[in-house]
């Protein structure tokens, strides 16, 4: 018996890299649309327009490998920033007034993510709410809170290490890219050589055989949804010190590009199915399209039609390829 | 063979249901070949197969689920309907299927009449009416069912007949019953029994499956055998004896099957490995009252009873997957936490599932990944990161000593075969390495080859001195035992010490006729 | 600093636009008369580019993608209406370090420098209209405020504005502020319903946008509540916009007021200053323009803060007539 | 058999009605936070209020209990009004100009609606699309081009005829109440004795055994898709009666309250479980809350926070007893 089966290597690629040919095409598109869209500076600039929604795109990719759910990962990308901004901003630009240092409004950030994670996972995993309905609740009451916290107001004039991520490059290149290659990489390594990232899959595609083996199936996934919400907080202080402030609607809408860009990059929303490196041909496909409706003369009423539309044929393509029964 | 001209109006068909020639195939798996069998009004016709023969795919055929890839269906005399056509097959024939065809959300009463409206006007329902008759059909049968009662709320057996009432109240010609029997009890057996006599002098046609051969010589007037898709024995079942049935399920001469099961004698044991106390759980599978059982190293105890009896629940029980209710279960000598699978397996325990495809394999995940499930964190380094090596090498070892037939090893399991299947659930178990083995059927479903590789290795994991708890409903597993221990009801009722054991007195024991010690 | 950009040849200056839609009738009509004036003024406008919410979840975060576009795209000026005061900031950095001067409209920003604010001083809005409501009212008593989106600064501001007013000069009165998430009509209208049946005293209604109006209307008829402009009792209504549309509801005495937001002055001095702003003309702080405003300091950015009038069918305190020329419904 | 009758009766209403005692709490905070509560007049505003949102929740309980799911129900909502609007408003007030009958426009209401739902339908079912991801990209498309047909405008002015539904009363009751009313009443006697309706039980709790037993189950789901859009586009055209005019923004984020309002009035997302008349419940607490919220002294940018909370333990309470394994 062949250790390794060569067909089932390259039919796999091939399966998760669908969307390989439709970016090339966007691309070719890009270039005759506008000759500044092959530029680096643009190529970067659609680079970081992904970034954040990227984030948000490995953690809901990870909930969906086990067979679950995230919606409010949304609110906890704007909640999570609002609060760490609001501790260490002065009263004058919306802070509280308590101006702490900036690295404890970095921890409270992720003590945010942390909190909500353990909460919808608790409820999810252990008291069995419908991932759907209760993570939508919790969405909406997430965002409500962002929304009342500061009746509606901005944070800004935020210190630099709290916006360090959003806002500081290395060798020309924003952190927040870096930042999130770094998320897939690693999200990608451990999914595929780490014990736990092997039994999410074991988990995704049948629980009770996972729990058959032994594997702490609850364990896993009450803490698959605090990664996850740890990763849509880190997201939504990337965002937050993209546009050095936290506005009281950030997040809000995220979900639906991040379950489209996931779907498309062949994560099933069955769990036990995709890659993350298919969920980040989703992400660039999504802010490819962005960009090059932003360079093309499209009306710009019409972008979220063509959106809508675009993400349709995505779909249909990736059933026809086969990646998903979408 | 017969055939009538379609012009002739047939007064009355000598057949209910004919197929003809019919074949069917899924991918590669030939499911049917070239099969012709009929089914007269008045008959009982008995069809019999190991697993995957392909008789449920022939009902599929008969029942309009399928259309043959060649070949041709005829009912009641009359060329088959088209497969849109629904009400017009419902209306010739009716079916128990093998799967559970029951509703869960819906009562009783619209499971007995799914899709069939006890007739207010046109489509209106007139549930009163509806309700009466379905207590009515339940009275008639002598089931205290609720008929208002949510199906999902039934057990196991209860869905059965709900699911027998539906078939017989439905008043086709033509019945068939695809392992009816299979989850129920002896009186509701020969209630069942008691129906299907009448129905036959009435004129019905009954196209019976069953793996109960016993049944088949109560019952039905001819039988006909499947092997691989194909059909290699069709006559009066008194021309055939069990032996020559048997012979042709298996293709081969039949196996030792002599009227006793030879048994393993082992002289030396080791200490004892696992011991359940006072044991007691509810379950809808079957609940277990007071169940005290040890298994010592070296030692293999069967655990026999019939289905609903408990022996699977106390095997789930010991592995943590049911908390139960009371009582404690000690892995040598010190009690596991109960109700954690994983704390369970962690003390040196190996579990064989009952359903496969319930819980034994992740269907996408390779062959590979399959077998490792279980030792997960002994193939990662310290810092949780898989060797590929280990875990080839595990794997690679676990299918040469199972003879897993697959392409590679990280071909995905769900596109092996049932068989293969079933031994990569072993595999799984056996990889753990554990010094008490938990299996529940583990050779279901696979052919006589690959059942001896299997049985060989559970026996060869037993003379290494692990301890094996092996439930099975199948007396050809129980030759690896070196004791039996028998469930009723959720009680133990009889022990059998030493093999080789009396066929005809361990079934009576299983039935609960008699308590032999 | 460095003498402005005069880099392009051509003589039609480029402009680049960024928008939102947070409140779509509004920008529908802006679109209008900027596409208007491009050929009037003699400039080409590249865009407009619009926050796509659905794909970022931010709309601050992709107004600065647009902008990076935009410049890349070799614009020489940009107008922007940012999606946040403040979020906007880095877009108007990174414009600032590519000398590509900004005119803001609609929105003064809270960090960053911009060339000129183009906006009316929505605070105004909302002291005027509650001062008309308070000042026109049968008796003292409460006015229901229908607010907007408030997470934009501009609602803010309207509700700000009639709190303060309300607060300091009518003791007699109160407000009682609904919010409305999104610029949401259906929940405007029930907001408002709900005010008809919960306030007893009810002298009279200020709605942030034009859009609920006819449904409040429609509310008020239903409830019997409904009289003409001037009538006793006359529960007031007060929107805001002065959209053709409103004008005719203050003609037909059914709308009591507006305030004439100015879409086609916000498109034609958007035009204006950044054309202003490549040929590298300076303002300076208390100037007074050619059309009736001064320009004002705003966060240490110059604001030209054009007229905001209340408009009115009789046209007294203050207030313009709707008949006037000088508002945009009438040159439509 | 009367007994046990009796006691069918009782727990079946029992699990259907888990919410009337939180609404009967509800109605006594409601009446201490503010006198005005009780009146008839606020108690028609209540009703008039959740009317448009029911109509939708009957279309979604529909397709939920059949086991399936629409989200771009929203997006009929709103853009089957527009379009009618559009086709008879004066071009003054953004219509085309065509000035229609109507009696036409309404016409074109319904095929908008005819038209989504048979798309979803023959999408989700025959091509076998996964319901969340497609109608959430066909929510996304539909939203769209509601925004880009009229570069954002609205659409005012309209003829009696085509805001009758919203505007006119009857008996001093709203049509909207009547209708919705009506809505909820024929699909509860419907799903109770219809023959199709019971096969819609049947089909979202087992799907095999519906097709084993000869109900037609595909054409049964496309044409609870093609209802479903149908009854969204008559709930469009109230709301845009109530309001006159039809927004760019009709219908935006409304799925939310639909899915809560069916959901925690106890219809199962996984299919085949639930009444409408536990949706209607699920109506009038949801109605209630925000008129109880708007009739308090609850800071307005609170609102939202406390609606995702009520929706929580509302959702929680149904677990407790019960109603939903939500
Ligand atoms: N829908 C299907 N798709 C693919 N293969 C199928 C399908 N249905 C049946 N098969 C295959 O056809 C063969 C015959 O299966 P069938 O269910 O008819 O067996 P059976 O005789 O009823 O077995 P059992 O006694 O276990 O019920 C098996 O190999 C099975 O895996
Ligand atoms: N879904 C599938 N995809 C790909 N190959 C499949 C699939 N199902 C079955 N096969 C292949 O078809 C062949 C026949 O499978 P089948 O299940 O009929 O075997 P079988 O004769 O029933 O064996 P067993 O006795 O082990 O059950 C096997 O080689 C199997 O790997
Ligand atoms: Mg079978
Ligand atoms: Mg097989």
């Amino acid at each position: 018996m062949a250790r390794r089966d060569f067909r089932f290597v390259v039919l796999n690629w091939f399966r998760e890299l669908t969307l390989v040919p439709v970016i090339v095409v966007m691309m070719f598109a890009g270039s005759l649309v506008n000759p500044v869209f092959f530029t680096t500076s643009n190529l970067i600039n659609v680079a970081e327009g992904g970034a954040a929604l990227g984030m948000v795109v490995v953690a809901e990719s990870l909930i969906l490998l086990t067979g679950k759910f995230d919606i409010s990962l949304q609110g906890t990308f704007g909640l999570a920033p609002l609060l760490g901004a609001w501790l260490i901003a002065p009263k004058a630009s919306q802070g509280l007034g308590t101006e702490w240092n900036p690295w404890l409004g970095l921890l409270v950030v992720l003590l945010v993510g942390l909190a909500v994670g353990t909460f919808n996972g608790l409820l999810v995993i252990k008291a069995n709410f419908n991932a759907f309905i209760f993570t939508l609740a919790m969405s909406i009451l997430l965002t409500g809170l962002q929304l009342g916290w500061l009746g509606g107001q901005t944070v800004y004039n935020l210190p630099e290490a709290y916006i360090y991520l959003g806002a500081e490059s290395w060798f020309g290149v924003p952190v927040a890219i870096w930042l999130t290659i770094a998320a897939f990489a690693a999200a990608a390594l451990f999914l595929r050589y780490h014990r736990i990232g092997r039994a999410m899959y074991a988990i995704g595609g049948n629980l009770e055989a996972a729990r058959a083996a032994g594997i702490q199936v609850d364990r896993i996934r009450i803490g698959v949804f605090i990664v996850a919400s740890l990763l849509a907080a880190i997201g939504g202080l990337m965002q937050a010190g993209r546009v050095t402030a936290v506005t009281a609607g950030q997040g809000s809408n995220l979900i639906f590009g991040v379950f489209a860009a996931a779907v498309i990059g062949g994560i099933s929303l069955e769990g036990g199915r995709g890659r993350v490196v298919g969920a980040l041909t989703g992400v660039i496909l999504l802010a490819l399209v962005t960009n090059i409706l932003t360079l093309s003369d499209v009306s710009s009423t019409w972008i979220d039609a063509v959106d809508g539309a675009i993400i349709l044929i995505a779909l249909g393509l990736a059933k026809l390829i086969g990646t998903e029964r979408a | 063979m017969q055939r009538f001209s379609s012009t002739g109006p047939a007064t009355s068909p000598a057949t209910v249901g004919e197929a003809e020639n019919v074949s069917k195939s899924f991918g590669e798996t030939h499911a049917l070949v070239d099969v012709s069998l009929t089914v007269q009004p008045g008959e009982c016709h008995a069809l019999v197969g190991r697993n995957g023969a392909g008789k449920s795919t022939l009902v599929t055929l008969f029942t309009g689920l399928n259309r043959p890839d060649r070949g041709a269906i005829r009912l009641a005399g009359e060329a088959a309907p088209s497969l849109a056509d629904r009400g017009a097959w419902l209306a010739r024939v009716a079916c128990v299927y093998q799967r559970s065809m029951v509703v869960p959300p819906l009562t009783v009463a619209e499971n007995v009449f799914l899709n069939r409206p006890v007739q207010g006007e046109g489509a209106v329902i007139n549930w009163r009416r509806m309700r009466a008759e379905a207590h009515e059909l339940m009275l008639e049968w002598g089931f205290d069912i609720d008929v208002d009662q949510e199906a999902a709320t039934l057990t196991v057996e209860q869905r059965q007949i709900v699911e027998i009432a539906r078939a017989l109240s439905i008043g086709a010609r033509f019945l068939i019953l695809d392992e009816p029997t299979a989850a129920l009890e002896k009186a509701a057996v020969d209630r069942l029994f008691e129906r299907v006599r009448r129905l036959r002098e009435g004129g019905v046609g009954v196209l019976y499956i069953s793996h109960h051969l016993e049944e088949i010589y109560e019952i039905c007037q001819r039988v006909s055998v499947l092997r691989d898709g194909e059909l290699v024995l069709s006559g009066r079942v008194g021309d055939i004896s069990q032996a020559k049935l048997v012979a042709a399920m298996v293709g081969s001469a039949p196996p030792r099957r002599a009227t006793e099961i030879e048994a393993v004698r082992v002289d030396s044991l080791g200490g004892t490995k696992l011991e359940v106390k006072q044991l007691t759980v509810a379950s809808r599978g079957g609940s277990v009252i007071d169940v005290d059982l040890s298994v010592r190293a070296g030692e293999c105890v069967g655990l026999v009873g019939l289905r609903g009896s408990g022996t699977a629940t106390v095997a789930d029980a010991v592995v943590g997957l049911i908390k139960p209710r009371r009582g404690s279960i000690a892995i040598d000598g010190s009690p596991v936490p109960v109700g954690s699978v994983h704390a369970t397996l962690r003390r040196g325990v190996g579990y064989v599932p009952q359903d496969r495809h319930a819980r034994g394999f992740s269907p996408q995940l390779g062959v590979d990944e399959n077998l490792t499930h279980a030792v997960l964190d002994r193939i990662a380094d310290r810092f949780g990161f898989v060797s590929a090596r280990r875990r080839t090498r595990i794997a690679q070892e676990e299918a040469q000593v199972l003879q897993i037939v697959a392409r590679s090893l990280d071909q995905p399991v769900s596109s092996l075969s049932g068989g293969n299947q079933q031994k990569v659930v072993v595999g799984r178990a056996l990889a753990s390495k554990p010094s008490v083995l938990v299996a529940v059927n583990p050779t279901v479903g696979v052919d006589v080859a690959s059942k001896e590789a299997l049985l060989d290795a559970l026996g060869r994991a037993r003379d290494e001195g692990v301890a094996v708890l092996l439930v099975s409903d199948d007396f050809e597993d129980l030759r690896v035992c070196t004791r039996l221990v028998v469930m009723v009801r959720g009680r133990v009722t009889a022990q059998f010490d030493r093999g080789p054991w009396d066929r005809q007195k361990l079934i009576s024991a299983v039935e609960g006729l008699e308590v032999a010690v | 600093g460095g003498s402005p950009s005069t880099g392009n040849t051509s003589s039609t200056p480029t402009i680049g636009v960024v928008l939102t839609y947070n409140l779509p009738g509004f920008w529908g009509n802006y679109l209008k008369y900027e596409s208007q004036y491009e050929s009037q003024l003699g400039v080409k406008l590249v865009g407009p580019k619009v926050a796509n919410v659905e794909a970022n979840g931010n709309e601050a975060a992709q107004q600065i993608i647009d902008v990076k576009a935009l410049i890349a795209q070799g614009v020489q000026a940009l107008i922007i209406n940012p999606a946040d005061s403040a979020a906007i900031g880095p877009a108007l950095d990174y414009a600032k370090s590519k000398n590509i001067p900004v005119v803001t409209v609609d929105v003064a920003p809270s960090q960053g420098s911009v060339y000129m604010i183009v906006r009316a001083d929505n605070t105004a809005y909302g002291s005027k209209s509650c001062d008309y409501i308070a000042s026109h009212a049968s008796g003292p008593g409460t006015i229901a405020m229908v607010e907007g989106d408030l997470t934009s600064l501009n609602a803010r501001d309207r509700a700000s504005g009639c709190t303060s007013m309300i607060s300091s000069k009518y003791p007699n009165f109160k407000v009682k502020s609904y919010e409305t998430k999104d610029w949401g009509t259906d929940p405007a209208v029930q907001n408002a319903t709900t005010a008809l049946t919960a306030i007893s005293d009810l002298r009279g209604i200020y709605v942030h946008w034009s859009v609920p109006e006819d449904g409040i209307i429609a509310a008020e008829k239903q409830k019997s509540k409904y009289s003409d402009v001037g009538a006793s009792n006359h529960i007031i209504l007060v929107g805001n916009d002065g959209s053709p549309h409103e004008c005719d509801l203050i003609r037909s005495k059914t709308l009591d007021a507006t305030i004439d937001q100015p879409a086609d002055k916000y498109a034609y001095y958007a035009i204006f200053y950044a054309k202003e702003a490549i040929k590298g003309t300076k303002y300076s702080e208390g100037q007074k323009t050619d059309h009736n405003s001064t320009i004002v300091n705003v966060q240490g950015n110059q604001e030209d803060a054009l007229a905001a009038p209340l408009v009115t069918l009789a046209g007294d305190n203050g207030s313009t007539q709707v008949t006037s020329t000088d508002l945009w419904c009438n040159n439509h």
